[in-house]
């Protein structure tokens, strides 16, 4: 993240925000989800115009519109790419993408891969309602065999992707995994995930009313529970037990964490501060053009 | 010689063995002596080992395209001789590695070069560097030590490859075929060069180049030929330019990042060709709907598919017009030359920011790979952007865009006002930049109100239809019209667009010069096309022909779609290789030959 | 009533409240009565709230597009009257379940349904639907019946619904303001039906019947509005039907996929939207270049991006039409009706197969989903596919791609001769499917030889370019020409493409019944275009129009890069609602009053 | 695989697959994959016309010309998808992908992560030279942080990928590692993988003469070792153990691989056979019309 460091703007509050009629069902998960973040910005101290929110296309991908912040709502799956450039050009941006489960791991898989190995700074709040929302509930990449749709008839023909085992397994900076139905909980792991400095993955898990008979909002509170101090996030062997363990018992939290050099590191052309707003070295540039 | 100031040299031999260092070495020794160079390269999609070549065209004249005769060819190998001894000039000749078998015609005119005592196989390319500068009439040992300098970073070779020139230099100076027979291929004297040297560029270089003096900051690409160049050129400045320069995962990545880095306000490009622009194409959709400033190079390459990677082709025309679904205003460039790629790549930087949308610069493999000796631009006085504090006055191309919009938007009243897509009589709003200050700039993909927030309301969405397409009107009132050359009434026009104009400008020289009135019109914009800018050029002509390099005359159809009319007569090359003078020439004496044919049956 | 013997019946409210099913479950009630109906559905980028409407236009005639003024508006909540009461006919009714507020004017001409007497809110749907069926004069309980039986998966919900619909078609019964008001809403009886029930089936769904039906076996999809209820039609049907249905992860692999089964030999078919189609545009190339026949349905919504992805729009024809980098023939069809999309995806399935490349299929949101009563298809006769083995004797379309090449390929003398590009005089190679026998079948994107390898022999190249553009020639021979109506000396030709076919028609009837002589030219195909097949028609008539549902006039643009002749007449629609009959009667209106106008100023 | 089991054609001989020349440069690591497909293929006694062969474009992906066997060469990045829509049309066929590190992990990441998930019945071959090489030695996925191309003079911007890491993760059915340089080993493992029913992916060591000067044969060969009977390919958590541990011992061989359901049982369709050569069954269809 960024932005938090210098600020001189008043008291951040939770109106700033402001409050919007959505196009969500009634019951949805992405209500619980919204409102976490909202806490989380107002537990920062990060003020609407420091931000910037990038979603792709799906239910979730509609959530930036009922906030205030600036935001770029893009094309369905690529999110991710259009963050990267927008946080590259301006470091000092707060970006957050929020999109839902086939957004990011289904058109954007490639990206979600790609994320993970520049650990750009930036965080990912993946919506995962385990199934296509807008498009009337076709199997998601996170659909498990057993679920039967209208497109799938007899389940997915995939085995479900597993974000957070993937995630870990690459290094990935910060992986998380948060729960609709318990906003204060999530709230603080979105502050987290925004804190820290690198890619923040935070896996929400979001009932779906209209389209996911089986992941229901009891179903995910029978079987969540909160990780504590007796797991540590920087064991990676830790983390993937957890996170591969029986579907019974699903940890909420931060399941890993490292700290490794973010991308804007790697651009020399960085390190006198962001992109926007310089103008062009014309010595430099004649001296260039005299030396071909 | 069928042309006394100019001599065209060409290098033959396997990819790997060093043709292309070894050219470029003495083209730039050629351009820093005060000669006027082109060099293209040949080659095959592999790494070693297929038959590659190299051709310098050196002149005292300024150079605008290839030549097909060769005057002295310098082959490694003995396919080299195979392939291109039937284009030697009359009195052309050959320098060879070794002993190849000549076939008779060829012996007299060729010099055996021993490579083995000159320095041995390792070496055989800046071998016959060294002789051909003894033909070339070069002063002795000045190459040698311009190849000691170019080769600095790596000071064993370069010792021995300066060595190598230096005993071939001497070893041809003794040689009884030099003394008298290369007598044709001595080069004049460079002409003075005015206060600044000239430099030995690419069209891909000069893209580059035009990019950055505009105020680009930002690049994703994934490589592919022939765009590559482009891009590498950036990483090569990057540092000492400030720009940030990312290979990414895929093309659909690459001009999606371009796309956020430009939102956030640093001026972004994306470079690739056919099939990287193919997955591209969504992207430029978006860009149009957020109207998010993006300037997309296509260097064409032979199509469908992969194709031919390393040849050119002018296939992609229509594609590029009508990429991205839904409808949306843009403008295609399309430079003809090196110093076009650099001014009309500036030009695309600026009106991608004034028009807040996608622009083209659509060039091709020929031109994007081609190296000239060009005066160096003037950079001082060139007006940059600044995204979100609107183009700098004096910036050309001014019009309406700058010019105070018919309706102007309502001024703000407060930070909470601003919309990111208000509407205005130009089509463009206001722009700031996320995190520039207090106002949010909201921008989405889907239909969105002024403030950028999604909707399904239709009266919305007619308007900001309109207003999207009202922007095609400023980019209408700032095209480049096409150029004219030659006869104002010709018998014979011809038409073309982008990499094909040094050739045609050089066939419609040659027309006229044996006395047939010749005109040329070419087009280093291709769209929006203003009719009045180039009809009267059509109708004064006896005769139009539209030379392309495609197989279906794309630009012929669009003249005809935006006017009417039609242009029957083509000439077309789709075999991967550049369009020529000689060519021209030839087709168009083949075509009259015909119609004289057909004349003389009933 | 403007038209006695139609009536137009609209139910509107939140979507979730269930309108689409009861929308729908009357419609196939008074298709079985023997009534033609026509139902449009107009909803938002949700899935709850949000204003959502259902159209059903009931006739005793063949209709062919939905009707804009309402006769019986079924208003599930307040917001339904808000909206859609300004397009209540003079004598019609509404419907409103409880007790909106209402103003003066509609107070008489509404009947509040006590929903909450009649069974409670989750049923208000088909408490609507049980008074409407009163009003419409339908046999008492018969709806009940047709209710319960489209429910039988729920059958809580089937006994409670068809209790609903009895009691609520009682009650109104009962009520005065039926008995005496409502005659004028009352349908006349159904019109004999033939040998066959007739069927109520949408574009989308008739598309999949005619894939399968040509012999198509394998569909590979990303779910993208309004393309889904192809890929959904395929899937429900492709266990029965013997066909492999897969969701792949994006749709680039969705393309490719499909290319690979079948190059393997299933005939394959992807069906997407304007951003979908926009990630195939590598894979259409793909396609032409390794000569793998392929069907490729794109199902329009407004753009640019993301767009008004539930509307409908026709924006993406010159993008459709250019989609691909490099050269390749290709062919679009754009289906007027439910019918044509059957037929025309038949006909592209089997030229695809007959040309081994990429045909198209154009549709829209509109026709996508529109559904209609229609008789069914006779598919006994009708010829399917056999990849490997030619298109069958007789299959339409017959032409140059069947006969006898005019320089047949060489017969193969041993297994390691089949050379799957062999040249030929069509263009179109001997086709074996890998696996199939001793012969290898190998093919490649880059260029390549006649037996699929790759190759940089630039005379190869030549004639492998000059090959594939040949079919455009077997394309051009059975090209499906333009439909003609009305006069043929026509005072105002309508011209139109795809979806507007209806609209077109009914407005050509209402102009000539109101002694306009008009005429109509509707395109089904819109590539390639064959001038002689329409140019006739474009000059003999004393005014033209073009009517197209974009903003720039894209066919009208095409005809011209055709023909050489301007339609500078545009009657353009871009705010995501389809064209109507009464929209084209208004703005022609409009039209004239503004020329009627300019001509009494001076 | 398939094919191999009802063989009535004549033995299968070395020679039956051809001698080309080749567009690589002498000393290529693609040259010992060549050959040890072909060995493999003798091994298996599978016939050129029974297999078909998928590659991208690249380098590597010109592999397949360079043998006579079916043969779709189609997009860089695309192999995956043509192959598994091709062996869907016609499970009979032996299919078999051969592609570079930049087109099956870098353009083709996403087609990656949904070949395991869908456990389509193929067998990958990438040959990772850790380079794109046809287009002269930028980075590739699988570049190691230190390696200073042209295009990235500071080394690549991302960590490396580790496609066997992610492959085990994901439950892939069938996770080798090959050497170019040991042409016998490499041979056994392309035919157990061939063999093997579900996705499998071999992925091949490759020395790049001209662009990576880290990774050269000798420096693989310093590094390689071949697992023995101690290593049980069926311990997930042992098989991580092996991938993840340092990179100065590269383990050679099957790391991993279960037994799970292949993708073409997932379709009702297909228990009949292929879908090649099938005709409408036009009763049926009258039927389903008449019930619109
Ligand atoms: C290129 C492209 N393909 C497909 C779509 C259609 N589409 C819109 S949203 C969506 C899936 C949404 O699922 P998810 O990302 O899980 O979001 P959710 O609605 O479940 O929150 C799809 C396939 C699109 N807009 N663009
Ligand atoms: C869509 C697309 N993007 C880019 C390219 C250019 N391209 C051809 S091969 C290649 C990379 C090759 O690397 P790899 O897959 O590792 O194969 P190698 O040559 O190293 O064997 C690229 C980027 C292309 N052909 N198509
Ligand atoms: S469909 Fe599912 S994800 Fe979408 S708003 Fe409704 S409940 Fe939420
Ligand atoms: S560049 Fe590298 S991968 Fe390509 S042929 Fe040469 S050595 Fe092999
Ligand atoms: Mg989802
Ligand atoms: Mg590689």
């Amino acid at each position: 993240m960024n932005a938090s460091g210098d600020r001189r703007d008043p008291e951040v509050r939770l109106e700033d925000f402001g409050d919007f009629e959505t196009a969500w069902c009634p019951g949805c998960g992405n209500f619980g989800i919204l409102a976490a973040v909202k806490r989380a910005l107002v537990e920062l101290q990060i003020a609407p115009h420091q931000l910037l929110f990038v979603s792709g296309i799906g239910q979730a991908a509609k959530s930036p519109h009922y906030l205030r912040a600036n935001l770029f709502n893009g094309l369905h799956g690529r999110a991710l790419p259009v963050a990267t450039g927008a946080k590259l050009a301006n470091p000092e941006l707060v970006v957050l993408v929020q999109s839902g489960d086939g957004c990011s791991y289904g058109e954007g898989g490639n990206h979600f891969l790609a994320a993970i190995r520049r650990n750009i700074d930036l965080t990912l709040l993946a919506h995962d309602n385990r199934v296509y929302g807008l498009t009337k509930g076709q199997a998601s990449p996170t659909s498990p065999r057993q679920m039967q749709t209208k497109a799938q008839p007899g389940g997915p023909t995939s085995e479900a992707f597993d974000p957070l085992a993937v995630a870990v397994t690459m290094h990935a900076s910060f992986v998380a995994r948060g729960f609709a139905g318990r906003q204060a909980h999530l709230a603080g792991l979105i502050a987290a995930a925004v804190r820290h400095r690198g890619f923040a993955l935070v896996d929400i898990l979001q009932p779906c009313v209209s389209y996911n008979r089986i992941h229901t909002h009891r179903w995910y509170e029978e079987r969540c529970y909160e990780l504590d101090g007796s797991h540590d996030p920087t064991d990676r062997d830790a983390a993937r037990a957890r996170i591969e363990s029986n579907q019974e018992r699903i940890p909420l939290g931060i399941l890993y964490r490292n700290e490794r050099p973010v991308l804007r590191e790697r651009f020399p052309a960085l390190q006198s501060g962001p992109l926007v707003g310089r103008s062009v070295d014309r010595a430099a540039l004649a001296e260039i053009v005299a030396g071909f | 010689m069928s042309n006394p100031t100019t001599r065209n040299l060409v290098i033959g031999g396997a990819a790997g063995q060093g043709l292309g260092s070894a050219g470029h070495l003495l083209a730039r020794h050629l351009v820093r002596l005060g000669h006027q160079v082109l060099v293209t390269q040949s080659y095959q999609s592999r790494i070693r080992g297929g038959h590659n070549s190299i051709a310098l065209r050196v002149s005292q004249r300024t150079l605008s395209a290839p030549q097909e005769r060769i005057d002295l060819l310098l082959a490694l190998d003995q396919e080299t001789i195979a392939l291109h001894a039937g284009d030697l000039a009359p009195e052309g000749r050959i320098l060879a590695a070794g002993s190849p078998s000549l076939p008779d015609e060829l012996r007299s005119r060729t010099l055996r070069v021993p490579i083995s005592d000159l320095g041995g196989k390792p070496l055989t390319n800046f071998i016959l560097l060294g002789v051909a500068a003894s033909c070339l009439g070069l002063e002795a040992s000045a190459l040698a030590s311009a190849a000691q300098a170019a080769l600095q970073k790596r000071p064993e070779l370069a010792q021995k490859a300066a060595g190598a020139v230096r005993a071939a230099q001497a070893w041809a100076n003794e040689q009884a075929g030099v003394r008298d027979g290369m007598g044709s291929v001595r080069l004049p004297a460079g002409t003075e060069q005015g206060q600044t040297r000239r430099v030995l560029m690419s069209g891909n270089q000069a893209i580059a180049l035009g990019a950055i003096s505009a105020g680009i900051r930002f690049c994703a690409f994934y490589p592919m030929t022939p765009a590559t160049s482009v891009n590498q050129t950036l990483v090569s400045l990057s540092e000492r330019c400030g720009l940030v320069v990312e290979q990414a995962e895929d093309e659909i990545a690459a001009i999606n990042m371009a796309i956020g880095a430009s939102f956030a306000g640093a001026p972004a490009l994306v470079a690739t060709s056919g099939g990287g622009f193919a997955l591209m194409t969504e992207g430029v959709s978006l860009a149009a709907m957020t109207e998010t400033p993006l300037v997309v190079v296509v260097a064409q390459r032979p199509g469908p598919a992969t194709g031919l990677p390393t040849r050119t082709e002018q296939a992609d025309l229509e594609f590029v017009l009508h990429a991205g679904h839904g409808e949306f205003p843009r403008a295609v460039f399309a430079p003809g030359s090196v110093e076009a790629c650099f001014h009309l790549t500036r030009r695309a930087c600026l009106l991608a920011e004034q028009s807040q949308g996608p622009v083209f610069v659509l060039t091709d493999q020929f031109l994007a790979d081609a190296h000239r000796a060009i005066e160096p631009f003037a950079t001082e006085a060139l007006p940059e952007l600044r995204p979100g504090s609107g183009v700098p006055e004096g910036a050309h191309p001014a019009g309406s865009f700058t010019a105070a919009p018919p309706s102007a938007p309502p001024a703000e009243t407060a930070p909470g006002d601003y919309r990111r897509h208000a509407f205005s009589g130009t089509g463009v709003s206001p722009r700031r930049l996320p995190g520039g200050g207090p106002e949010l700039v909201v921008t989405d993909s889907d239909e969105h109100t002024e403030a950028g927030h999604l909707t399904e309301d239709l009266t919305v969405r007619r308007q900001m239809v309109a207003k999207r397409l009202r922007k095609e009107r400023g980019l209408r009132e700032r095209i480049v019209p096409p150029e004219r050359y030659g006869d104002a009434r010709p018998e014979l026009l011809l038409v073309g667009w982008g990499s094909t104009r040094g050739a045609i400008l050089e066939a419609t020289d040659r027309l006229r010069a044996a006395g047939r009135p010749t005109g040329a019109l070419l087009f280093a914009q291709v769209w929006p096309l203003e009719p009045e800018s180039f009809a009267d050029a059509l109708s004064a002509a006896a005769a139009v022909i539209a030379i392309e390099g495609n197989a279906t005359g794309q630009l012929a159809r669009l003249i005809r779609r935006e006017t009417g009319c039609e242009i029957v007569r083509r000439l077309q090359r789709f075999d991967g290789l550049p369009i020529t003078r000689d060519y021209i020439l030839r087709a168009l004496g083949a075509e009259q030959a015909r119609s004289g044919a057909t004349k003389e049956k009933p």
